[in-house]
């Protein structure tokens, strides 16, 4: 078991380092979505089944396709960046990849996974049902302040998404050529 | 080399947002290193070797994601110097050339050389003659119409199917032709004045066959495409084509009857006995590719009208003019224009005799070539998809555009 | 509704399916090496001689008369006439080729020979191991009996040899009447028993 | 009996001649063998029918001169593909260009490991069976991106975006449409699924979910985006040969190719399977009292696949292609908003138990079809699309 965990970490952590080492933009996607996969895979040797393919599907399959799609559709992406290496880019790098360390810590020293372990008491049996239960009855309205503010931000990208009407696009009789 | 990359006109449907496409975007011949699609414009290069057009012809696309900016026709890979070739052969020597014009209709493209080189030695052509003429002009009539849209659903991505279908119902046809002049495609089979040959023993039976099973054909074929949705979203509203720019562009055949112009020889020009047969003229109200296929399907049901009364009516008598010769055939000095409504269009034959055995000018009028000019007026601002499916709806015979 | 043109497409190409199990009508593909398609007596491929008789070199009716190399559109068909001794050439030729890679298969050969010597042949598998090499056909690859033409074109084939016994009967008329110039010598009534063309 | 378990048992005799440590490892990779060599047959079998089929639709034989009735093409086919040279475009970017159809292959493969195959062919049953299918079918976009970018071919990249905007599109629909099957079955796992849908009214009529309105629409919705998520025709324009020739794969050649081709079908396979479990009651007979019989299991649901396959063939024979806009506000405006009606004739449903069997049927039969045809008509009229009449001259 931990050989598999630290091939995963290694692999995990490669792809990482490679997503922000890597020149070429589709290039560091492409590293980062392996980077998702391996979190994926390291949820589920974790026996977090749900996450993991949650993780997957969201991530992987709806998140990399999305960054992916913004790097292509931006003009000048995919030129290979000048990269100017000074010290403050250094800095300010480190730093925020201190806070988001330090945010993490904070966040799990406080939460109670740690004590439970610590405690060494048996792992709770977490299966799909129990989890649907606990979204629909405790945490309903997290959920529903979520699931609202993905709608609205979904509605604000359709209309950010919505092409000119004016001019361009319409045909001889004044219709638009690029509507169903 | 013509170019068809013209200024920005009043009839075009068309009209580029910007003064000039180019300045708006920057054109770049490569996807960038990352492939940006955004605002850089992809140039395509869609043939001469590509699945759908229709032979080695090249449509050079300029792309905004996959809407189409720019178009640019190229062609000419398949020029064989026909006219020229022609003006140093005998006026029988270009008969068997003209075959491989459009190589879909050769017993057309024989009939309108035919034509114009018996107006220019005044050849008279008998009755049965005239009618043989009309049966097998009707016939190629139908198997190039049936092709056309098998094609043309071919182009949607139908998977062969529709166009199979036409290729069997097309056999029966070239069966006819091969029994009659004893080549399937390149038939060779008209005269000065006449006809080659009579009608061999049977064939006049198995064609009236043909003509009567004809119908449930294409009552299969209109189940199969016509109310099909996805045929009605991909055709209807695409390409529209307005009869002020078809007829300015000097379009002809189905396709300028799409747009709702009342213009067919047969009914125009009178020639042959065309006059003799009731039939209908179609004509389309919207000029898009669904109008132009539809104008094809019903032509064809006029076409099956006219066959019958010929089957029927089929008088006997010679078939060929007896002033009509094989060898040193030489017209008076003098021009002659002939044309007849091919089933791509107008195909005319200008002749000017010198009074030697060789035309001194020889000039095809091809259909196919007039109406491919217009094709970025319709590809403006539509899809690559729908570009391969005007390209289509034109219907065009690169043996005939290149000459 | 939306689906109906769908379905009925659907139910179109499920009957040309079954169709195809027991519907010759439908299903038309001939297996073509085991099968062969049956060629009607007008179908005409590449061009051939015809010789009278048994021996090709012989009965060959060509006369080397080269109406035919004049006329044919691509000019795939090269003559040299056989000469005697004084270089005149006698009526037959030394060389006849025709380039069937040129040849487009027009007939106009057939239809422009004064002496119904060369036909169209419906031999269509010609495919050989090289570029040009079996597609150069020489005067003994050309040269077929008439009884090979009277096979492959049945009736075309009768009128044929009807005319040109005809011939040969007035030419024979001719023969006596200016051996012994009797007054019956008349030729056999009813067909034209002129050669179509002169050769000058 | 023996018919139906011979295939585990067999198994279990294999691996108990292994030490038993080892016992797991070779459970797992005798599972594995037998499914990619059943489904590798299946995908001969498939191109075979596949050709045959369009064949006989086109009137035409198919492929008839490799063995009997060509029954050996698709071996002639693989010594093609493998000896067939393998081409890299110069430009291409090598390592990507080499990993796509790795990248294809394997989650595909990955996705039959949920499908119970039969009442004892369960490679893993899963507790979140159905949102793992979704998860390992999610990265076959990343594939079809890997391929279409690193080609630097400008059809290639035009089929790749094609193919990207397709997938995710007609997930939605594809995830919700399933939605209604958890909800009546109350797992995600699919062997539950499967057994929700046992027994029948009267041993004749089998309670499979497309036997109620819900479970039809349900299923009708599912096949169709299923048939986009496969890249099948109608929606087959991320390869779209007459419009960018090959799509993504323009550029591949050889056994990568063939591998492009495979994942293909795997996918196509994998999406038939789902839905024969989800809705067509998966390993069930027919006729509930068939169950009961020799006849095993899995022969029941192969044959469920292989009609579901043949309706994959007779579409693609008969449809011609969706434009790109033209397919997504199909997915959107119209597949999903009936999707997300359905879970709600879903809930009448389960609300209406207690009614008469009529009366609910009705009920959720208008519900659903008011929308269908309103839908429907909207994504026509929009264009006034619709056949017409036409006129002629004088």
């Amino acid at each position: 078991m931990k050989s598999a965990f630290i091939v995963l970490v290694l692999v995990i952590l490669t792809s990482a380092a490679a997503a922000v080492w890597l020149r070429k933009l589709v290039h560091a996607a492409l590293c980062l979505t392996a980077t998702f996969a391996g979190l994926a895979a390291l949820y589920l040797q974790l026996g977090a089944e749900f996450v993991g393919f949650a993780q997957i599907l969201i991530y992987v399959g709806a998140v990399a396709m999305l960054v992916i799609f913004a790097i292509l559709l931006t003009r000048n992406a995919g030129m290979t960046p000048e990269v100017r290496w000074s010290k403050h880019s250094g800095i300010i790098g480190t730093a925020i990849g201190l806070l988001v360390l330090g945010c993490l810590l904070i966040s799990l020293s406080a939460s109670n996974g740690i004590r439970l372990i610590a405690a060494n008491t048996p792992e709770p049996t977490i299966n799909v049902q129990r989890m649907g239960e606990q979204l629909m009855t405790r945490c309903v309205l997290p959920l529903e302040v979520l699931g609202l503010l993905l709608t609205a931000a979904m509605i604000g990208a359709v209309i950010l998404a919505m092409p000119e009407k004016h001019g361009e696009g319409l045909d001889s009789d004044g219709r638009k050529i690029d509507e169903l | 080399m013509v170019d068809f990359a013209r200024q920005p006109s009043a009839g075009r449907p068309f009209p580029p947002a910007g003064p000039n496409p180019n300045e708006r975007y920057r054109i770049v011949s490569q996807p960038s290193e990352n492939g940006g699609l955004q605002n850089d414009l992809l140039e395509v290069s869609m043939g001469p070797q590509h699945p759908s057009t229709h032979g080695v012809f090249r449509m050079d696309l300029v792309l905004d994601g996959e809407t189409v900016v720019k178009l640019k026709p190229v062609f000419g890979y398949l020029h064989r110097n026909h006219e020229k070739l022609a003006e140093n052969m005998t006026y029988l020597g270009s008969m068997p050339y003209t075959d491989r014009l459009d190589y879909f209709c050769s017993m057309t493209n024989n009939w309108a050389y035919a034509l114009a080189v018996e107006k220019l030695a005044g050849l008279q052509v008998p009755e049965r003659a005239e009618y043989i003429r009309i049966i097998v002009g009707e016939l190629t009539r139908l198997q190039n119409h049936a092709c056309l849209v098998g094609f043309l659903l071919q182009d949607l991505g139908a998977m062969g199917t529709p166009l199979m279908y036409a290729f069997r119902e097309r056999e029966k046809i070239l069966d006819l032709f091969e029994a009659l002049s004893g080549s399937r495609m390149m038939c060779n089979y008209l005269r000065f004045g006449g006809c080659r040959i009579d009608f061999p023993e049977g064939w006049l039976e198995q064609a009236k066959k043909l003509v009567a099973e004809f119908p449930r054909f294409l009552d299969e074929f209109e189940a199969l495409v016509t109310g099909n949705e996805i045929v009605l979203a991909r055709l209807q509203g695409i390409g529209v084509l307005s009869p002020e720019l078809a007829i300015n562009a000097s379009i002809t055949g189905p396709m300028l009857r799409a747009s709702g112009v009342d213009y067919d020889l047969r009914k125009v020009d009178r020639y042959g006995l065309y006059d003799r047969f009731a039939f209908r003229v179609p004509l389309g109200d919207h000029g898009d590719c669904y109008d132009r296929m539809m104008m094809r399907i019903l032509e064809m049901r006029e076409t099956l009208t006219i066959l019958d009364a010929a089957l029927r009516d089929l008088p006997e008598g010679p078939i060929l003019d007896p002033k009509s010769k094989l060898r040193g055939f030489k017209p008076k000095p003098g021009e002659a224009y002939g044309r007849i409504e091919a089933p791509k269009g107008e195909l005319g034959f200008y002749l000017i005799s010198d009074g030697s055995a060789n035309p001194f000018r020889y000039r095809v009028r091809p259909p196919s070539l007039i109406n491919l000019t217009i094709l970025e007026d319709l590809c403006l601002g539509h899809k690559v998809a729908d570009a391969v499916v005007i390209l289509g709806s034109v219907d065009i015979v690169l043996g005939e555009v290149d000459r | 509704m939306l689906g109906g043109g769908i379905i009925k497409g659907l139910i179109e190409t499920a009957r040309n399916f079954l169709g195809s199990y027991h519907d010759p009508a439908r299903f038309v593909t001939v297996q073509y090496p085991e099968q062969s398609r049956v060629h009607p007596e007008n179908n005409r491929n590449f061009p051939f001689l015809v010789f009278d008789g048994d021996d090709p070199a012989k009965g060959l009716r060509c006369v080397a008369c080269k109406i035919c190399e004049k006329e044919c559109p691509p000019q795939c068909i090269y003559i040299v006439p056989e000469r005697d001794e004084r270089g005149r050439p006698r009526k037959h030729p030394a060389i006849f080729d025709i380039d069937v890679s040129v040849c487009m298969s027009c007939q106009i050969c057939v239809e422009v020979c004064p002496f119904d010597a060369i036909k169209m042949d419906q031999v269509f598998e010609l495919s050989g191991p090289d570029r040009f090499g079996r597609l150069l056909l020489h005067k003994q690859d050309l040269a077929k009996p008439n009884d090979y033409y009277r096979a492959i074109h049945p009736s075309e084939a009768v009128a044929v040899d009807a005319q040109l016994a005809a011939e040969r009967a007035l030419l024979e008329a001719k023969a006596k009447t200016n051996v012994a110039p009797k007054a019956g010598g008349m030729p056999p009534a009813g067909t034209p028993a002129q050669p179509k063309y002169s050769i000058t | 009996m023996l018919l139906e378990t011979w295939l585990v048992q067999l198994k279990h005799w294999m691996v108990n001649l292994f030490p038993a440590g080892w016992q797991p490892g070779v459970g797992s990779l005798v599972s594995v063998t037998v499914i990619l060599g059943v489904f590798a047959t299946l995908f001969a079998v498939a191109t075979l029918l596949e050709r045959k089929g369009l064949g006989r639709i086109q009137n035409r034989p198919g492929p008839n001169r490799v063995g009997p009735w060509g029954l050996f093409q698709p071996v002639a086919d693989g010594i093609k593909m493998l000896t067939k040279e393998d081409i890299v475009p110069l430009t291409a970017d090598q390592v990507v260009h080499f990993l796509a159809p790795i990248v294809l292959l394997a989650p595909v493969t990955l996705a039959f490991a949920v499908i119970p195959f039969g009442r004892k062919l369960v490679p893993i049953d899963l507790d979140a069976g159905l949102l793992f299918f979704f998860a390992v079918g999610s990265a076959a976009e990343v594939a079809a991106f890997m391929a279409g970018w690193s080609s630097h071919n400008k059809y290639s990249l035009l089929g790749a975006m094609r193919a990207i905007a397709q997938m995710i599109s007609f997930e939605l629909p594809l995830v919700i449409s399933t939605m209604a099957v958890i909800m009546m079955s109350g797992s995600l796992s699919l062997v539950e699924i499967v057994r929700a849908q046992d027994g029948g009214v009267f041993g004749l009529i089998p309670r499979w979910h497309v036997l109620t309105p819900w479970g039809l629409a349900g299923f009708l919705i599912f096949f169709t985006a299923a048939l986009a998520e496969s890249n099948r025709s109608p929606f087959d324009l991320p390869e779209g040969e007459s419009e960018i020739i090959g799509g993504f794969m323009t550029e591949y050649s050889g056994f990568k190719y063939a591998l492009f081709f495979m994942g293909e079908y795997f996918g196509m396979f994998a999406v038939s399977g789902l839905a024969t479990t989800l809705f067509l009651g998966g390993w069930h007979a027919p006729l509930p009292f068939l169950d009961r019989t020799l006849v095993p299991s899995f022969v029941w649901f192969f044959g469920k696949l292989l009609l579901l396959l043949f309706v994959f063939i007779w579409l693609r024979g008969t449809l011609p292609r969706l434009r790109v806009d033209q397919l997504m506000n199909f997915s959107w405006k119209f597949l999903l908003p009936l999707a997300l009606i359905n879970l709600l004739v879903v809930a009448l449903w389960r609300f209406t138990a207690s009614w008469p069997l009529a009366g609910r049927w009705a009920l959720c039969l208008v519900a659903l079809a008011a929308p269908f045809v309103a839908l429907g008509a909207a994504l026509m009229r929009h264009r006034h699309w619709k056949p017409r009449h036409y006129r002629y001259a004088r």
